[in-house]
């Protein structure tokens, strides 16, 4: 069997607020191993941006434990084990695209070559050769998602954190980038842990779905899925991936009812 | 050369055209010295700047320095060049006031900052009231200049016999339509600009010396100044920084400040001395200084410079 | 470019109720000069009349034009009597202490956003020390200072000063906490240092906000420089033109001094507003 | 001996700084949130005393608090009736012409293009008019009672309050305002249910501003001719008489009736624009 | 023939803006019928928010006609003719969300007693009950988007202009939600302009679909939907249903290849 990436045992995370307690996570068990992709889908304020934070060391849990890559999150944050995709793309306005890209780099320290040479590249990856030297609001609202792709990209991390990164997307382009991602998934063998509302996003893209219900925040099922890796978009109109995403929807909505 | 500062106790003009003209004429150099002369202005208080060591020397009016000596700021007058107090009121003929009685119920304009002392102190010998009422006097905090009066937002107002009182006229007043008390004239007069040192300097002979010099020097020029006034009123604006003030105003400030120096050689009289003293301490009930001074002037100093 | 009738339109109807003004003030001083004189005045000889007085309590604005003319342009800037040469003198002042107070208000909004202890224990303070009369204490600074021997140019450039950093103060603790919580977790995720998540992200993202207080500054400055001026009695600068034309009843000059003090108050704020498009077109933010 | 007393000076600095440290740790709590100024306030004071009396500051440069203290307690009746001349009288009701007046031109502005291209950039200029200088003037204007310090703080009070008003009035955002075009609203009601809400934190803004401005305006005001009482004429008739312990114990009068002012209006402020992000964050 | 709510002819809108026009709306031609739901669906930036503005005279077209209900959207609008969903909440921050839903009311002028009683029938519509007293930060954003659906619904248009009202929401929410306002639209047979990113979504509640495609904005195509009007969620696995949204889909990446 493979390491794991993440693993989480009995994970709980209690928010105190001034109107008392939210259980934003509550004994969360789960495993990621290395070079999987998986979804979290869930109604809204389940935890699933929690789970990420915490995975990430922005977020100290209450309970539990967790480990990223054998070590404590926070070890794992300052050994930059991690790139972390954010729900909203948030750029540096005074940057230009290419500034952007370049943020991490310089902070870990890449030589100047170094740099333009993986600034250029992850253009490359998310189409926007050419965009370099404009700025965040001289782009379109899916231009900027796509760059915020690529600077959780530039450097090697071997996991990704995606918090929603399609979040604003219409049909048409979220389509196109499901696609490029796989690729670059399949290409490099990364690891993914990717949050989505969308029930056909999370059956196209991933190897697992964890579906998480709210208050407390848990894990009410894990789907391995069937796919092949192989995923053409035409997929996702075969009865297998249309079994899924029913099997997906019935734990969704289960965790609505217990609202 | 031996340094010396000089702080005076208001801005720029002819008033102090001894101490520029010595500056100018090179007279306090040739008593081997070397003369800072700091302005002052309206918030300046001079016993301040000595006790705060800021300069060695300033001038000031008696009541403001016997003030200060008993507020803990020991100065003694080591030199007295003004004979005479220029300080008077000036009011408005048709205001109906012929004599100080006549006061009551008017409004008057004051300078405080601690000017005020020779009024409060005539006032309280008249026995009329300062805060206002029926048949005491309303008391204005006026600012430097004659607008007050010009605009009779007051009755009186203070001025000096060599500044204000020119500046009322140049607006264009007439002489026949004011009416003018002299503190001189009233028996209520203090001695003016006196030159005051702080008391534990006079310990030391080489203070001693210095101030010797620098006394001697500006009586020379104050004499200079008295027999020359359009030249020393030129040296005067050539030294006004700010460069407002006109050459007729100083020329005639000079004339009538060479009236109030015209009786003094710099030794301070102990006559007018004890006058000054007399008229604060019958101050009635709010007397300026509550108990005879002791020490506040020294003679030593004139006598060594003028003999 | 569209702003231009309208801005002249409010000037001129500004310049009209300013001789309307000189009208109503000056009119009873006219009179009694008149009376003096025996004459009797027609309206429109009352009128000139109180446009051209040398007391006027209101002067008209073409004296009061004459008058910036004659001190600025009339005059070698070397003279004293020129209102360039005071204008510098306060110029070079307003510039130190604007320089002191937006360091020093930098200085301590990184203190209170990096430190607790400077935010809980120091703040309050910052506020109330502003709304102490600094116009009452000038004099005392002034004399303090001399008497360990500073005079002039310091203590009014110290006035200066405190009047300009609060406004720094203020805005940059904004500005320096502007980023948003998912800025300040990007950093953490790469594990910024300190020093990197200063001048990366706080640094940057605090420009917008710390212009607009150094406008407000540089403002502040100047009036601190011309509060300065007063009480060290009238030596040199915008502030001594002011307070020797009060004590000499030239309300002219009062007035010029007040538009040179404006004008460089204006030119100021220009500059710091060019500064700033600079700076803020070089990062990108122009727009 | 002098070495000495810096000495001490410095380690009480370092002993309030310490515990304030200590106390920055302890989170939350209302408490411990006003003991951190106090303890700052008080560890100034002790220095100031030691400083003072340890150095042999003269007091008519420098007096020490407890001075102050004294002359303070002593001095009640005069410094009530100083603050009510020139804070109730002058400033206060500068404060409200000034703002009020502003606020009206403000609403006319806003209502208007064609003010608002002219007006605001003249306005600015003007606010950028060091309008201390105009106290003289006043007082000649106005003549020597509270009139002349109430207009000089309304003078200064105007533009800050006018500029933020206009902005504030200009706050609302495209799609709110376009939600009070869909119900056809008429101008009243798109004042009052929309642009004045919205325009609240702005507004609080320029009143705050004015706070510091109206006392500072109507003491500086004084010190250009004024009637026998007031702050401003009290601190210089008592420089003048070399009575710096009452100075200092009317500009602690001041520093309190500002201070206060100001957290009265930061009071009404949060509990007008509780929804604002800036009243909630933190 | 029933009478036209919207009919649009020639209808063009330039934007005159520092680098250039841009041609939001281009010779659109287009009949919206009483009670029809008419949904647009179309790349970003195609014009989809720029017609109903126009439409909500809250735009001046540069070319061509217009008329709502007959008359010209001012006079529209001023009649109170329509009720407009934003594409964000836009609820006002210092209301309460009774207070929110209450505004429309106050300025119509309705009593006192009238405004109390829609309110709480309108917060009942669409499960909010119990939040009046609430703040909009206090709610969630889908809450939020939900406030401000029952704030244009609180008083009686016959005329729904929808922005997008569901763009915040997760698929289960979005759902439940599909399925109030077709019940809604039922029982009341107003007519709904309903713009919207997601082809299911236009699919499943249209009556008519309007295709649009970018630079310039103009429809490409419009689809009269042949499903009935009642509705239940299984319909969407129906093979007409996969047809229509077939067609749409085909339309959608026209569009996208255009640019
Ligand atoms: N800083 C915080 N303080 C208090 N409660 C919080 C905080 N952050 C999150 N929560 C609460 O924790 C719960 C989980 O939040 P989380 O952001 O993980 O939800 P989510 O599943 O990502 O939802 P969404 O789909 O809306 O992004 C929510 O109820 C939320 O209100
Ligand atoms: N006020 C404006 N000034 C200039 N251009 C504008 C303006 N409003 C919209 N546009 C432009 O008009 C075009 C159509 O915009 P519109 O908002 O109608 O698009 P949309 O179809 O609603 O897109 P989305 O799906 O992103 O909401 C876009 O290219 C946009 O940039
Ligand atoms: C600080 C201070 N200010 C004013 C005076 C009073 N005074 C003395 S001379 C003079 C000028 C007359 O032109 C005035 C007003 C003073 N003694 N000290
Ligand atoms: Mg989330
Ligand atoms: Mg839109």
């Amino acid at each position: 069997m493979q390491a794991n990436v993440i693993s989480a045992r009995n994970l709980s995370l209690t928010f105190q607020t001034n109107d008392g307690p939210v259980h934003a996570l509550k004994d969360v068990n789960l495993d990621i191993g290395k070079g999987e992709f998986v979804s979290f889908i869930g109604p809204s304020g389940c935890g699933k941006t929690t789970f990420l934070r915490v995975a990430a060391d922005l977020e100290q849990p209450t309970a539990g434990e967790i480990t990223v890559n054998g070590m404590s999150p926070a070890e794992a944050r300052k050994s930059r084990a991690y790139g972390y995709v954010f729900q909203a793309a948030g750029l540096y306005p005074w940057r230009t695209i290419g500034g952007n890209i370049r943020l991490p780099l310089e902070i870990m320290g890449y030589s100047k070559a170094e740099q333009a040479e993986r600034v250029a590249r992850t253009l490359e990856l998310v189409d926007l050769a050419g965009f370099e030297k404009k700025y965040p609001w001289q782009l379109s609202g899916g231009m900027q998602q796509r760059a915020s792709i690529a600077r959780a990209l530039a450097f090697d991390a071997d996991l990704l954190l995606m918090d929603e990164p399609f979040g604003a997307l219409d049909e048409i382009v979220r389509d196109h980038l499901n696609e490029q991602l796989l690729k670059l998934w399949a290409r490099t063998e990364k690891t993914i842990a990717f949050v989505t509302h969308s029930i056909p996003e999370a059956v196209y893209l991933s190897t697992k779905i964890v579906v998480m219900s709210p208050r407390p925040g848990r894990v009410t099922d894990v789907i391995e899925s069937t796919l092949p890796r192989e995923r053409p978009l035409e997929i996702r109109d075969s009865p297998e991936f249309i079994a899924i995403a029913h099997r997906v929807r019935e734990g969704l909505r289960a965790g609505h009812e217990d609202v | 050369q031996d340094e010396v500062t000089l702080q005076l106790q208001w801005v720029t003009q002819a008033q102090f055209a001894g101490y520029y003209v010595a500056l100018d004429q090179g007279y306090y150099e040739d008593e081997n010295l070397d003369v800072t002369i700091q302005p002052g202005g309206p918030d300046i208080a001079p016993p301040q700047v000595l006790a705060g060591g800021g300069a060695d020397v300033m001038l000031n009016w008696m009541p403001s320095a016997l003030a200060a000596r008993e507020r803990g700021v020991p100065v003694v007058n080591i030199a007295q060049p003004f004979k005479t107090s220029g300080l008077m009121l000036t009011c408005w003929a048709d205001a109906g006031i012929e004599t100080p009685e006549d006061f009551r119920g008017k409004t008057i304009g004051v300078w405080f900052f601690g000017n005020e002392y020779p009024f409060l102190s005539w006032m309280s010998q008249l026995g009329i009231p300062t805060d206002g009422g029926e048949d005491g006097v309303t008391v204005l905090r006026q600012a430097f200049n004659v607008d007050p009066l010009l605009q009779r937002q007051a009755d009186c107002i203070s001025t000096m016999t060599y500044n204000e009182y020119g500046q009322v006229l140049d607006a264009g007043v007439g002489e026949d339509e004011l009416i003018t008390f002299k503190y001189e004239d009233q028996g209520v007069a203090t001695l003016e600009d006196g030159m005051y040192v702080l008391e534990e300097n006079l310990d030391d002979p080489e203070f001693v010396d210095r101030m010797v010099r620098f006394v001697r020097a500006s009586m020379k020029g104050w004499k200079w100044a008295e027999e020359n006034p359009e030249e020393a009123a030129e040296i005067v604006l050539d030294n006004d920084a700010t460069g407002a003030q006109t050459e007729a105003h100083q020329v005639r400030m000079m004339t009538e400040i060479a009236k109030l120096t015209a009786g003094s050689n710099g030794a301070l009289d102990v006559a007018d001395y004890e006058r000054t003293v007399a008229t604060l301490l019958g101050g009635g009930s709010d007397p300026v200084i509550t108990m005879e001074p002791e020490g506040a002037y020294t003679l030593e100093i004139t006598d060594q410079a003028l003999d | 470019m569209r702003s231009i009738v309208p801005i002249l339109t409010v000037l001129a109807a500004l310049i009209a109720i300013w001789y309307a003004g000189a009208v109503a003030l000056n009119a009873d001083w006219a009179r009694q000069q008149a009376e003096r004189q025996d004459r009797t005045l027609t309206t429109s000889e009352l009128i000139v009349e109180t446009w051209n007085q040398d007391r006027p309590r209101l002067p008209a604005p073409h004296q009061v034009a004459v008058e910036l003319w004659d001190t600025t342009v009339e005059k070698k800037i070397t003279s004293k009597r020129s209102l360039v040469y005071h204008g510098w003198v306060t110029l070079s002042v307003t510039l130190a202490g604007f320089g002191f107070g937006a360091a020093l208000g930098i200085a301590l909004a990184v203190a209170i956003v990096y430190s607790r202890t400077m935010d809980r224990s120091v703040m309050p303070w910052v506020i109330a020390s502003q709304t102490i009369p600094i116009l009452a204490i000038a004099p005392m600074i002034i004399v303090v200072l001399n008497s360990i021997g500073m005079q002039g140019f310091i203590p009014k450039a110290i006035i200066a000063t405190y009047l300009s950093f609060f406004p720094v103060t203020v805005g940059m603790v904004k500005g320096l906490r502007a980023p948003s919580a998912m800025q300040l977790d990007q950093m953490k995720t790469w594990n910024a240092s300190g020093l990197q998540g200063f001048l990366r992200l706080r640094l940057p993202s605090s420009m917008p906000y710390l212009f607009t207080s150094l406008k407000i500054a540089v403002a502040a400055s100047l009036v601190g420089t011309i509060i300065g001026e007063l009480p060290t009695g009238a030596v040199a600068g915008l502030g001594a033109r002011l307070l020797a034309g009060s004590y000499y009843g030239q309300t002219v000059q009062i007035w010029s001094a007040l538009f040179g003090a404006a004008v460089l108050a204006a030119l100021l704020i220009l500059a710091v507003g060019v500064f700033e498009r600079i700076v803020t077109r070089h990062m990108g933010f122009g727009r | 001996m002098n070495f000495a007393v810096i000495f001490a000076a410095l380690m009480i600095w370092f002993g309030g700084w310490w515990m304030n440290a200590r106390l920055a740790r302890i989170r939350g709590g209302r408490g411990a949130g006003a003991l951190a100024p106090i303890l700052f306030g008080v560890t100034v004071l002790v220095l100031w005393e030691l400083l003072v009396r340890g150095l042999g500051v003269p007091g008519a440069i420098l007096p020490p608090p407890s001075a102050i203290g004294q002359a303070f307690a002593a001095n009640l009746p005069t410094l009530w009736a100083d603050f009510v001349q020139t804070f109730v009288k002058g400033a206060l009701s500068g404060y409200v012409i000034g703002c009020s007046v502003a606020f009206a031109m403000a609403l006319a502005v806003d209502r208007s293009d064609f003010l608002k291209r002219g007006l605001l950039p003249v306005g600015n200029f003007m606010a950028a008019l060091p309008i201390i200088g105009m106290a003289p003037i006043f007082v000649m204007w106005f003549g020597f009672g509270w009139q002349s310090k109430a207009a000089v703080v309304a003078v200064m009070c105007f533009f800050p309050m006018l500029v933020n008003t206009v902005q504030g009035l200009a706050a609302a955002d495209r799609m709110q305002a376009d939600l009070m075009r869909t119900y056809a609203a008429s101008p009243l009601q798109t004042l009052m249910k929309l642009k004045l809400p919205a325009a609240g934190p702005f507004i609080f803004n320029g009143l705050k501003i004015c706070t510091t401005l109206a006392l500072i305006g109507a003491i500086v005001a004084e010190f250009f001719g004024s009637p026998t009482l007031g702050m401003g004429f009290r601190i210089s008739t008592q420089v003048g008489r070399l009575a710096l312990d009452m100075v200092w114990a009317v500009i602690l009068v001041a520093a309190l009736a500002g201070s206060a002012f100001y957290g009265v209006v930061t009071l009404l402020e949060r509990a007008a624009t509780f929804w604002h992000p800036s009243q909630r964050g933190r």
